[in-house]
């Protein structure tokens, strides 16, 4: 299925007021992978992720979604592919109640409103978060929003799901089920987190990255336990790999 | 789009603003009071006039050069906010159609000689009030507006006005991203789902301006918001204040450039 | 709608920017003497809203172009009068300052335009009346439309007599009046509608906030009579100050609107004075005597081109050329010098 | 010293459009403690800190802080003593430069311009931050925000310190740098996040809320390994304490 596969090749982003934030990003992921994007502060893993659906274009090089490289004008049929959970939840609930919220993607693809309910309830149940329905995203707290973002994204059922800190508000227990929802999507699958325990349980690959540039790229198990590299990166060894 | 790219790079003027020149060390009230008189001046000049307004880029280029202020950046800015000024001017040459003097056989017509005359103005006015925010920092002119007399309570305002324009602007962009993502074509796109997105961001904003009371109160504020800087108006800034308007005089009441005209005639006839 | 400084003269520029002062010093005042000093960042994040709702636009329908909101009125609503002018002053200043949106001599016409007629006659004077207790959505559209309309036809038409009455341009009263106003209607009713929407969702989502809003709102739910009367009478000074000033500087009353404006008697009196004394400093201290500088009343040319031209002839204009020429050459070379020393300076 | 006393007593809060948030609490802090504040997304953590300081009043119980009872009078008295970190930096630095933001605080206690000086270079130090001193706000990455925001809180040299979810978008690196700088901060301090291990390392005593009510309280480590406490709260053992 070609069309799952996601290709950066010699990847670079400047913002506009100069800052290079990726300088020749260079990768592939095939179908089904699940890849985790780690590394420092500012080192460029959520401008990375806004590549994946156009929501930034590159200076330099190309990135290509399934058979289609990225431009301004294929930008629309990505969207359909990708779908993204962005760093902060508020950002992405805009819709005056959480119902509706979940609903905005799936009734823009064109479901009739049967289709659409049980989309939403599905998604919702997926985050434990059928009880928030009916409450304005507003008026959740950061957790809550967090989940609810989640399940937006979800109801589109994408091909190939991105996520920026999708854990970082999140309860443990809400953390458990998200990895256990991200084991779950066996499409392809790219998570920026610093929280490299959840890499570890999720991501069969992992990618460090470091001042806009790929520093290591390998089996999770490999990258996740060597000190040196890590602590290079601003980094540590997972926490239940570290002894108490 | 960024906010940035939608606004004309406004975060890069900022930027510039940052900068240590000798023209940015001037004391900011002495820069909004020049760049008062400088308007006043040029914009005094009849609606004809042209030559007598040549003179007057000498502050633009003076303030760019010495500030370190990339030209391009400015002149590209300049035309960006140009349109209004030129639908409004570009009526004059059909209008007013007499002919005032002719140049080398060819009839010059007042028309276009007040459209140049607005054109030129327009280049001046604009570029004064982008070069004194790209010198003087928004900060800057906003304790200057305090100094000279504003009230206190418009000037706090003002002062959290600028700190969150970016901060609501990249929400509101990002918020937009969101709902662009999940629009496919038209659906969603329109003024019922467009309301609701600014209602979201009118409630956010009134959340985080109790959140930022919050924090302000619990750093102590009551009701004043105190500022170390303090300026003092030096020898140096009464010097430029005194050489800006002596050049602005004169460029106003001799003219300057129909003088060096003949005497340029006058030695190479 | 932004008025441009190029398209202003001195005296129009300063009458407004007096105007706009002291409105906004009378509602710092008000504001003042009752502050909540939560208002103080409510205001400031308020501002920054109106700049930030700027980057959400959607689709007109039926149109395919795309819309967003405005401004004043809905501060008005949300904020109330004399806060309401104070945000929108400011973000007229930020516009002026980094978009170079307007100027900043016509800033003060701006903050009029913009700022005055929606904030202190249209909110008190048809909103307020109009929607009640504000709980009806179909009175909050109509109020709203209506509202939003107003504003913006009176400020088209500030902005119509503003221009004439600086003599840079050429349009006649009626082309422009054309020109201005039924743009500003098709913007004033999507606004309108926009704004309409936004109100009736803050209120169906948080009404306590409107409520509280409004409790604070130095403008209470019922509008007292000598408000009114005040807020008229600032208008109609300035209004009349405006016009009478006009008419005396185009003094063939309506005709003027028909034929070309002359751009007659520039400059007020007092810069004549100053002119003229400085005149008779040169001709006294023989300052470049040899050349002959203009004296713009000696030679009167026809009767058609008034006083005021500068009086070209031949050979002045190519002098002007020739000046021009050489002026923006030296301005040119100064800049490069200082480049050139900036660069290869201590400096860097 | 008494002033550093904390004190809830039977604290309800309902937000105006009915949610009960807090029901109940009920602790007491005396003097150089430090507690975790764990629970649920939306048990009531961020709503309980905001009462630290009079961001939000209680519906009903009373707040103590020193030898104040919290009301709308007395906050700003109490304002001095408090100083709080929010969850989001952005609504914390409101002034144009990160020098502004940090002597904000300092110039409002009436200090002369020497000392605001010292106090805004030692809080900036403390944090890593001294390069950042003239920057304006809006152009730092979301972890220097976070580091300056802690900054403008400890120029304060407040008595009490209260925290947010700290080290959420701070790198590994970073949070190691928060934990020490919470070790060496000796007077009161109250912590509320989900990042279990830090709460560990730095508060020794652990305060677990469940739907607004303190459900357990006690030393961190007897709390934090309690395996079914802790799970019934949507919470697990802290990752450096589970085998992998
Ligand atoms: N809008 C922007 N304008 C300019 N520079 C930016 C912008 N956003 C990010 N940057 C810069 O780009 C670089 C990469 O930022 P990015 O947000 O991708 O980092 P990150 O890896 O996601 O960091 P974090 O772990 O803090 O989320 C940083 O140096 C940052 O300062
Ligand atoms: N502004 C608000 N209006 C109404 N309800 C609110 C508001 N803020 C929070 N709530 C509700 O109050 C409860 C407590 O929220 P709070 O933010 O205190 O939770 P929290 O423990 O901080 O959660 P998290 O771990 O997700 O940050 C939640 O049920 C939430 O939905
Ligand atoms: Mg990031
Ligand atoms: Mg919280």
């Amino acid at each position: 299925m070609s069309h799952h596969i996601i290709d950066f090749a010699d990847v670079h982003f400047r913002y506009p007021d100069g800052t290079e934030a990726l300088r020749g990003i260079r990768f592939r992921i095939t179908h089904g992978e699940s890849v985790g994007i780690v590394g420092a502060n500012g080192a460029g893993k959520s401008t990375l992720l806004q590549h994946l659906n156009g929501c930034l274009l590159p200076t330099q090089g190309t990135v290509t979604i399934g058979d289609l490289a990225l431009t301004a004008r294929t930008r629309r049929e990505i969207h359909k592919k990708v779908g993204i959970v962005f760093q902060n939840p508020d950002d992405q609930l805009f819709m005056p109640t959480v119902f509706d919220d979940v609903a905005f993607g799936p009734l823009n693809l064109g479901l009739d409103e049967a289709r659409v309910r049980e989309r939403v309830d599905t998604a919702l149940a997926m985050v434990n978060g059928l009880s928030l329905r009916d409450k304005p995203p507003h008026h959740l707290s950061a957790g809550q929003k967090s989940a609810v973002a989640i399940a937006s994204v979800m109801a589109m059922e994408p091909d190939i799901l991105a996520m920026d800190e999708p854990a970082a508000t999140l309860d443990p227990r809400s953390r458990r089920l998200l990895i256990s929802l991200l084991k779950g999507f066996t499409h392809s699958k790219i998570i920026a987190s610093h929280d490299l325990d959840l890499i570890l349980d999720v991501c069969r690959r992992c990618i460090v990255i470091g001042e806009g540039r790929v520093v290591a790229d390998g089996p999770s198990e490999e990258i996740l336990t060597k000190r040196e590299l890590l602590e290079a990166n601003n980094l540590e060894l997972p926490l239940s790999l570290q002894k108490r | 789009m960024t906010f940035d790219e939608r606004y004309f790079a406004v975060g890069r003027l900022d930027r510039l603003s940052y900068g240590r020149s000798l023209i940015h060390r001037l004391d900011p009230r002495v820069k909004v009071v020049a760049t008062l008189l400088f308007l006043i001046t040029v914009i005094s000049f009849p609606p004809h006039e042209i030559v007598a307004l040549l003179p007057f880029f000498l502050f633009p280029v003076l303030l760019l050069t010495l500030g370190g202020i990339p030209a391009g950046f400015i002149l590209r800015k300049i035309v960006f906010v140009s349109p209004f000024a030129l639908t409004i001017g570009i009526f004059n040459p059909v209008l007013d159609t007499r002919t005032v003097t002719v140049i080398a056989g060819l009839p010059i017509s007042a028309g276009w000689l007040s459209f140049l005359s607005i054109l030129l103005k327009f280049v001046l006015t604009t570029g004064a009030a982008l070069l004194l925010v790209a010198t003087t920092s928004f900060p800057g002119i906003c304790h200057a507006l305090r100094r000279l007399g504003f009230p206190p309570l418009f000037v706090s305002q003002l002062l959290f006005l600028y700190r969150y324009l970016f901060v609501l602007a990249e929400e509101a962009m990002r918020m937009t991203r969101a709902r662009d993502m999940r629009t496919f074509g038209r659906r969603g796109l329109g003024v019922a789902v467009f309301v609701r997105l600014v209602g979201v961001l009118f409630l956010r904003t009134v959340d985080r301006a109790e959140r930022i009371y919050g924090a302000m109160l619990s750093r102590g504020f009551r009701g004043d918001i105190p500022m170390l800087r303090k300026f003092r108006i030096s020898f140096g800034d009464l010097a430029f204040l005194a050489a800006a308007t002596i050049l602005l005089g004169a460029f106003k009441f001799y003219p300057v450039t129909e003088g060096i005209g003949r005497l340029a005639q006058g030695v190479w006839p | 709608m932004h008025m441009a400084d190029a398209l202003l003269s001195p005296a129009v520029g300063t009458t407004l920017w007096a105007g706009s002062v002291a409105v906004g010093g009378y509602a710092s005042k008000k504001l003042g003497s009752r502050l909540d000093d939560r208002l103080i960042p409510l205001m400031g994040v308020l501002g920054a809203f109106i700049f930030a709702s700027q980057m959400i636009n959607f689709t007109i329908p039926g149109t395919g172009s795309s819309g967003h909101l405005g401004g004043g009125m809905i501060l008005a609503i949300l904020l109330g009068s004399h806060a309401a002018f104070l945000v929108m002053a400011s973000v007229l200043i930020v516009q002026a300052l980094f978009f170079a949106d307007g100027g900043l001599l016509a800033l003060g016409c701006n903050v009029w335009n913009l700022g005055f007629y929606p904030c202190f006659l249209v909110y008190p004077l048809i909103y307020k009346p109009w929607v009640g207790d504000g709980k009806n959505p179909g009175r909050i559209l109509v109020a709203s439309v209506v509202s939003v309309v107003a504003a913006l036809q009176l400020g088209a038409f500030s902005v119509v007599l503003e221009t004439l009455a600086s003599g840079k341009s050429e349009l006649p009263f009626n082309a422009f009046v054309l020109l201005m106003q039924p743009i500003h209607l098709a913007i004033g009713i999507v606004e309108g509608v926009v704004t309409a929407g936004v109100i009736a969702y803050v209120h169906g989502a948080r009404p306590e906030l409107i409520e509280s809003m409004t409790a604070s709102r130095p403008l209470g739910p019922r509008v007292s009579f000598r408000k009114i009367m005040i807020t008229f009478g600032i208008c109609v000074i300035v209004t009349g100050g405006f016009l009478s000033w006009f008419a005396s500087t185009h003094p063939d009353g309506l005709e003027w609107s028909i034929e070309k404006v002359t751009g007659k008697g520039e400059l007020p009196e007092a810069e004549e004075g100053i002119a003229a004394v400085l005149k008779g400093i040169q001709q006294k201290t023989a300052f470049l005597p040899d050349y002959n500088f203009r004296p713009p009343e000696s030679e009167p040319k026809t009767k058609e081109v008034s006083s005021d031209w500068p009086g070209i002839d031949s050979g002045t204009s190519t002098a002007g050329i020739v000046g021009g020429v050489i002026v923006l050459a030296m301005v040119g070379f100064i800049g490069a010098g200082i480049r050139f020393f900036r660069r290869g300076g201590p400096a860097r």
